[in-house]
């Protein structure tokens, strides 16, 4: 019944970036609040943002840009939870290429994943005073695939890559830490607050709606916390919902370690911090910034504050 | 309400366009390119009623008039995109994989092992999906046009291949005994007669390989790609949610498919003028 | 079997050219590992084709069959790696190639039998209605230079806000297509008939509907089955193709996308080999029925 | 126009479109065919008798002048099923037995299957092509196909039969026996024919009319009433009347070789 | 064998696979003929003339039995150029004009341009088709085609020419045209010829030698060597002697009806 059953939207395919979901599901954390909730697996085509508009889902993972972004399109997504404190992003550079410093990258091939995932670089390197449309000093920027082959292959000095996942395949790849440089976006101060659940402004007046919402964010972020306490089992139950049967242990367990230092200090709840440094940073995105002014009403702390009571 | 309204569009369309269709002058040029506007006119009228009246969200489907606005103001992003996807890659790549597949054709022809042999073979690439090709061509060739040209070539390979080894083997026994009485050799036969026999099949393949190198020009630049390409621009304005974007770039896709088609057609109304089909 | 044959000459290139492809990553992979490389610096090495590298370092070419996640695997590892997620899992497993076949398989059928319908009522209208010839015929041309992925996710989305979900928004893609083949085939077939045949029966004024099954559907078998092999070749890479906008669960698109972005290139691979041998062989049934009706036709020696 | 008048046509002209210009088929063609009449058509190759023939079938719609069947159309005359035509090539479709070729126009006009079957044994045994029933096209001479040709006309009973040369690439002896078979068919259904033929002495042999054509564009250049009798053995060929006609015809035709 | 013995046939059969059982075509069929003579085939359709023809120029092999043409085999000889060949049905190739469809054996053969043009304008000429060089074969008539592709098969000087019903869609006058034409190309050229024809007349008046066929399985049943002079005016075919073959021809015809 619908004022049950609540269908999430993921931002990727079925791995432990989404563990807490998986976890709640799949220990009756749902169940135990009298919820039937639907995982939907994204994935290279889908837009969440997209899936919610459309009617195909209550709740999505977003990036924030992402999501402000879509704001400003006239679709009035809302941050009703942020259980990522920390953000994962980083490039991940040779250091052959003799790269040290964000100056270096003037003149070098860099990596970046699009679909709404390229607005903190853009921010980044237009607070850094670096074009992106490949002159002499500026940077040659690449819409990466799904792969870190550009790397490895060294079709790209640099590329996107997240702590949790793709610097991890980098590594798996036998290349050894200490050749490479890394850039996280946490310590450039361009980070961008990652996988905050968010869910259509119009539903929230709906106090059914709203009731439903609190339930999810409430056993959602249990099974975070069962996730953190227990990045094995996590990893397991991972596997478990991984229809596709490609994923291995090892890399969803290394994975599951990485996103709990990213979850950590995290209640639920959005840091008001966070979210400020954020839209400033796309605010600064330069001659074509991401969002054009300050949004207004994209978050609510009215969930968290009812699911954490 | 709204699809009331869309309904008496859609009858009055077509309405004309049988008026149209059967009128004397049907044949001109004018008229065949009226018909097929009117068409396409009654639909975006209908599109544009149900997109305004129903209120969808411009997320999801756009109105025509945004994004015939939209496309007014990108001329210049479309025009790159179209450079660098459908003149880089997609021609090249059609241009590639039309010479192979009929150097195969000619070469499998030559002999029935060879064409037993090589036709299934044809038919195990035409199934390679392109989600599985792109990114392996992708990091073989890297991210610019070269890889996209391979899967495009790879794409049209296979309906070229078939058709040709088809159209070949299309001459009548009594057509090709009248060579074998002249002792025509092999190449004299295949010039003076299997190659003008097979020109319908081989049209034919032509004409499904141009939509499908537009396609997968595009499709592979999802896989990687510099920043400029129509199907860069579709997949970044996918995640952007700048739908009016993706049905502009969309529009340039079918514009210049349609073209493409349009030259082969002509192309083949000139060669196999002969055909019942032509006629 | 001549398909063999071919079948061989192919993996003997490919076998040989498994050493310049990788040769690159060998190299940089054994210098890790603690061999002396010529030239030393990886960023140097690129400057050297493959060949020209794996000349000089000839202790690297026996490597380069072995990578865990070359550019080009060698068939050794593809064959292997089929055999393995093909024959020793259980078929209901989700690590079974068989299991994820019969996902996208079922897609493919029912995209390629809705296809295929509307192929055949749209060549049939086109033919028989001057307006729908004029009209429709060059839309349907335009529909496939529309770039399928970019208008999947729009058909997901649309189909599940009413609540569609599961096998048909698959089945649409691959049914988006497989039409097109099976309508230009079919309009050239069913206007195959020359000036004589389609005479003899205006002068037994014959029906239009008698002209269609006696005449012109007859006549158009040929076409149709030449179609009908693109068709299902074109169904199977729509199914493939709509895996990933439904999120990329199950099925061969789920298995190459998921492989490519794990860096386990083996999964891909043989993804990739699953779907074309899928292919071969439904394109293999359709020959056989084709030559089976043909034969029942007399059209074969003809 | 009487009631029994059954083709007429008048002041007819057709014209082809070329890619070299266009081709006078047929000029200023006037003719008048009663009901039970047997004509035949002959002229030199190209002077336009399959045109007209067709232009009669309504397979062809003349550029100018007026032709009417029954009293209608041939449109609507073709509606009526009036029309058995066998035409210049065998024409049989190649997914057909000939059996099945025959039974075409049986299907199309709805007999029933044990009719069909009677039928087409029938015109099978007439046309000599028995155990050939279940033969496919490709697998007959040109002569075999030519026949199941014939026997396809014949299956069915139109009121009018127009033939085109159905017995070109048939032996002396078959034709011989043919046009026995085809006149004792004419004389008990008092069917029409319309007959192109390039033998004089089967024109005259068979005709209760002879049309002599021209070429260039197509005219008629003569139109011979026979006098021979409806009933006619096969040595009428060697009596005076016969010989007369013959050289009437021969005449006609060599006038129209000389003016070219 | 003889250097002068052009084409020689022994124990010749042949049997074709149908879906339904096999079909005897050719039975021991023993055949001379010599350098220079010009041969006739006639029989009742379907025994099997087209095919021993195609045997001949080695279009069909034998099931049985030998063949060979000037002391080759029919493939050997088919390299050497030795043959022109006139089909039972015109198939001229669509995408041709008729101009272009008498220059393909041309081009073939590597003649000269000018030489082209030149023998083009001749045969166009010699089968009165000039002004159709550019016309397209469905734009002829059926009579015109054929005469089209008999001017492809004379454009080049074939030893032997092989001719399937060459004039069977013709009418008498063309026909005796061009047999009169026929019969000089032969004096002159000293060709080969082989000719399949129904009409017992013309078979006569062309022939060295007469071979009469009968059908199911096609055997050979007469083989008359023509006692009439190589000069022949038309008017031969009121001679006695001409009458006499005549009369022979036709009751080996009809021998072969009533063996049936
Ligand atoms: N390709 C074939 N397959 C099967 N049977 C065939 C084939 N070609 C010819 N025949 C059969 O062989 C026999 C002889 O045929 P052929 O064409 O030689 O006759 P023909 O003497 O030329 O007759 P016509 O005067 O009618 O042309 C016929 O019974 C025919 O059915
Ligand atoms: N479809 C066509 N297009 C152009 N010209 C044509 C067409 N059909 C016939 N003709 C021309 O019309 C003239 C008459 O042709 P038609 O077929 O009626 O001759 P015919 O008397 O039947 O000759 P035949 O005895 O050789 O069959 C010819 O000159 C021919 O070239
Ligand atoms: C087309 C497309 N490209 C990149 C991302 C970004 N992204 C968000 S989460 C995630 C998984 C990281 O392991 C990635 C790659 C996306 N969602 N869709
Ligand atoms: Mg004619
Ligand atoms: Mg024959």
């Amino acid at each position: 019944d619908d004022a049950n059953s609540v269908t999430l939207q993921l931002q990727w395919v079925t791995q432990a970036q989404f563990a807490g979901y998986y976890v709640a599901l799949d220990k009756g954390f749902y169940e135990e609040e009298g919820l039937d909730v639907t995982i939907l697996p994204g994935g290279p085509d889908i837009a969440p943002p997209q899936v919610l508009a459309g009617g195909g889902a209550d709740v999505m993972l977003n990036w924030m840009p992402s999501a402000l972004a879509a704001r400003e399109k006239g679709l009035p997504v809302v941050n009703i939870a942020q259980p990522f404190k920390s953000s994962g992003l980083m490039l991940t550079c040779w250091k052959d290429t003799g790269i040290t410093s964000v100056e270096d990258f003037r003149g070098k091939t860099i990596g970046v994943w699009f679909f709404g995932n390229e607005y903190p670089f853009l921010s980044w390197m237009s607070q850094a005073g670096i074009p992106t449309d490949g002159g002499e000093d500026g940077v040659t920027v690449l819409k990466q695939g799904f792969n870190v082959d550009p790397l490895l292959q060294r079709e790209a000095d640099c590329i996107s890559t997240m702590t949790y996942n793709e610097y991890g395949q980098v590594l798996d790849a036998g290349v050894s830490p200490d050749e490479l440089v890394t850039f996280k976006y946490e310590d450039q101060g361009v980070a961008t607050l990652e996988d905050g659940i968010y869910a259509l402004e119009e539903n929230l007046s709906d106090p059914v709606f709203q009731d439903k919402m609190v339930r999810f964010v409430r056993a959602s972020m249990k099974g975070w916390e069962y996730a953190g306490a227990n990045p094995e089992e996590a990893a397991g139950i991972v596997l478990d919902n991984d229809e596709t049967g490609a994923q291995t242990e090892a890399h969803q367990v290394r994975m599951m370690g990485e996103i709990a230092k990213l979850i950590e200090g995290s209640d639920g709840s959005l840091d008001v911090a966070d979210y400020e440094r954020t839209v400033a940073t796309l605010l600064a995105g330069g001659s074509d910034p991401v969002i054009s002014k300050a949004p207004e009403g994209a978050w609510t702390s009215a969930i968290t504050d009812a699911a954490l009571k | 309400m709204a699809y009331v309204l869309a309904l008496i569009v859609w009858g009055f369309g077509w309405w004309l366009n049988i008026r149209l269709s059967h009128s004397p002058r049907a044949d001109t040029r004018l008229f065949s390119l009226l018909i097929p506007i009117i068409f396409g006119l009654t639909i975006v009228v209908m599109w544009e009623i149900l997109v305004q009246m129903l209120d969808i969200s411009a997320v999801i489907l756009p109105a025509p008039s945004a994004i015939a606005a939209r496309f007014a103001v990108s001329t210049h992003l479309l025009w790159a995109d179209f450079e660098q996807t459908i003149l880089k890659g997609a021609m090249t790549g059609y241009v590639l994989g039309a010479i192979a597949a009929f150097a195969v054709a000619i070469l499998a022809d030559r002999s029935p092992f060879l064409t037993k042999g090589i036709l299934p073979v044809g038919a195990f690439m035409a199934a390679l999906p392109i989600v599985g090709t792109a990114p392996i061509f992708v990091r073989w060739l890297g991210s610019d046009w070269h890889s996209k040209a391979a899967v495009v070539g790879v794409m049209v390979f296979f309906p070229i291949l078939v058709n040709t080894v088809a159209g070949l083997k299309d001459s009548t026994a009594m057509q090709r005994d009248l060579m074998r009485t002249y002792g025509a050799g092999y190449w004299t036969t295949l010039f003076k007669l299997r190659l003008p026999a097979a020109m319908p099949f081989v049209f034919n393949g032509l004409k499904i390989a141009t939509t499908l190198a537009l396609i997968g020009a595009i499709v592979a630049e999802f896989f990687g790609s510099p920043t400029v390409g129509m199907g860069f621009r579709i997949s970044t304005s996918v995640g952007q949610l700048a739908m009016d974007m993706v049905w502009a770039e969309i529009i340039v896709a079918a514009l210049a498919g349609s073209a493409f088609y349009g030259l082969i057609a002509l192309m083949e109304k000139r060669v196999t003028f002969w055909h019942p089909s032509q006629r | 079997m001549p398909a063999l044959v071919v079948v061989a000459v192919i993996i003997a290139v490919w076998t040989l050219a498994v050493v310049p492809m990788n040769a690159h990553l060998t190299a940089d992979q054994a210098q890790r590992d603690g061999l002396v490389m010529t030239p030393e610096a990886p960023a140097e090495r690129q400057e050297y084709s493959g060949l020209v590298l794996a000349f000089k370092n000839p202790q690297i070419i026996p490597l380069t069959y072995t990578q865990t996640r070359p550019r080009l695997p060698s068939p050794h590892q593809v064959t292997a790696e089929l055999y393995d997620s093909v024959f020793t899992k259980k078929i209901t497993s989700k690590r079974s190639l068989v299991y994820h076949g019969w996902v996208t398989l079922s897609a493919t059928l029912l995209g390629f039998a809705i296809g295929t319908g509307l192929g055949i009522l749209l060549a049939i209208g086109i033919v028989y209605s001057r307006t729908m010839d004029k009209s429709v015929m060059p839309w349907a041309i335009t529909s496939q230079t529309i770039p399928i992925l970019a208008l999947a996710p729009m058909i997901i989305v649309m189909l599940g806000a009413i609540g569609i979900q599961g096998l048909l928004p698959k089945s649409v893609i691959s049914a988006y297509l497989s039409f097109f083949p099976v309508v230009v085939g079919m309009v050239k077939g069913l206007r195959s008939p020359d000036a004589m045949q389609l005479d003899l029966l205006r002068t037994y004024s014959a029906s239009p509907s008698q002209g269609f099954w006696k005449l012109r559907l007859p006549a158009s078998v040929p076409y149709l089955f030449a179609s009908l092999k693109i068709g299902i070749s074109a169904a199977l890479v729509g199914a493939i193709v709509g895996e990933l906008p439904t999120g990329a669960r199950a099925g061969f698109g789920a298995r190459m996308l998921v492989g490519d972005q794990y860096g386990q290139p083996m999964v891909t691979w043989a993804a990739l080999f699953a779907a074309a041998i899928t292919a071969a062989a439904l394109v293999a049934i359709l020959t056989l029925i084709e030559r089976q009706t043909l034969r029942r036709m007399g059209m074969e020696a003809a | 126009m009487t009631q029994d008048m059954t083709i007429h046509a008048q002041g007819l002209d057709l014209t082809f479109d070329t890619n070299d210009g266009p081709v006078h088929a047929l000029k200023d063609v006037n003719l008048e065919i009663k009901k039970g009449e047997f004509v035949s058509f002959i002229g030199p190759s190209g002077c336009g008798k399959t045109t007209f023939l067709r232009c009669i079938a309504g397979l062809e719609t003349p550029t100018s002048g007026e032709i009417s069947v029954n009293g209608m159309t041939p449109d609507q005359a073709r509606q009526a099923r009036a029309y058995g035509y066998v035409f210049q090539a065998a024409g049989l479709y190649p997914w057909r037995t000939i059996g099945g070729n025959i039974r075409l126009p049986l299907e199309i006009m709805g007999f029933s299957k044990s009719e069909q079957a009677e039928r087409v044994a029938r015109v099978l045994d007439l046309v000599d092509l028995n155990g050939f029933d279940r033969k496919f096209p490709w697998q007959l001479s040109g002569g075999m196909q030519q026949r199941a040709s014939i026997a396809r006309a014949l299956a069915f009973d139109a009121d009018i039969l127009l033939m085109d040369e159905p017995f070109g690439a048939l032996d002396e002896i078959v034709r011989d026996h043919l046009n026995e078979q085809l006149l004792q068919l004419w004389a008990r259904t008092e069917k029409t024919i319309g007959f192109v033929t390039h033998s004089i002495p089967e024109a005259v042999y068979l005709s209760t009319k002879i049309v002599v054509m021209s070429p260039r564009p197509g005219r008629i250049s003569d139109v011979i009433d026979s006098p021979l009798p409806r009933e006619r053995p096969l040595d009428i060929r060697d009596s005076v009347e016969f010989i007369e006609i013959a050289h009437r015809v021969r005449d006609g035709l060599r006038a129209g070789h000389i003016d070219e």
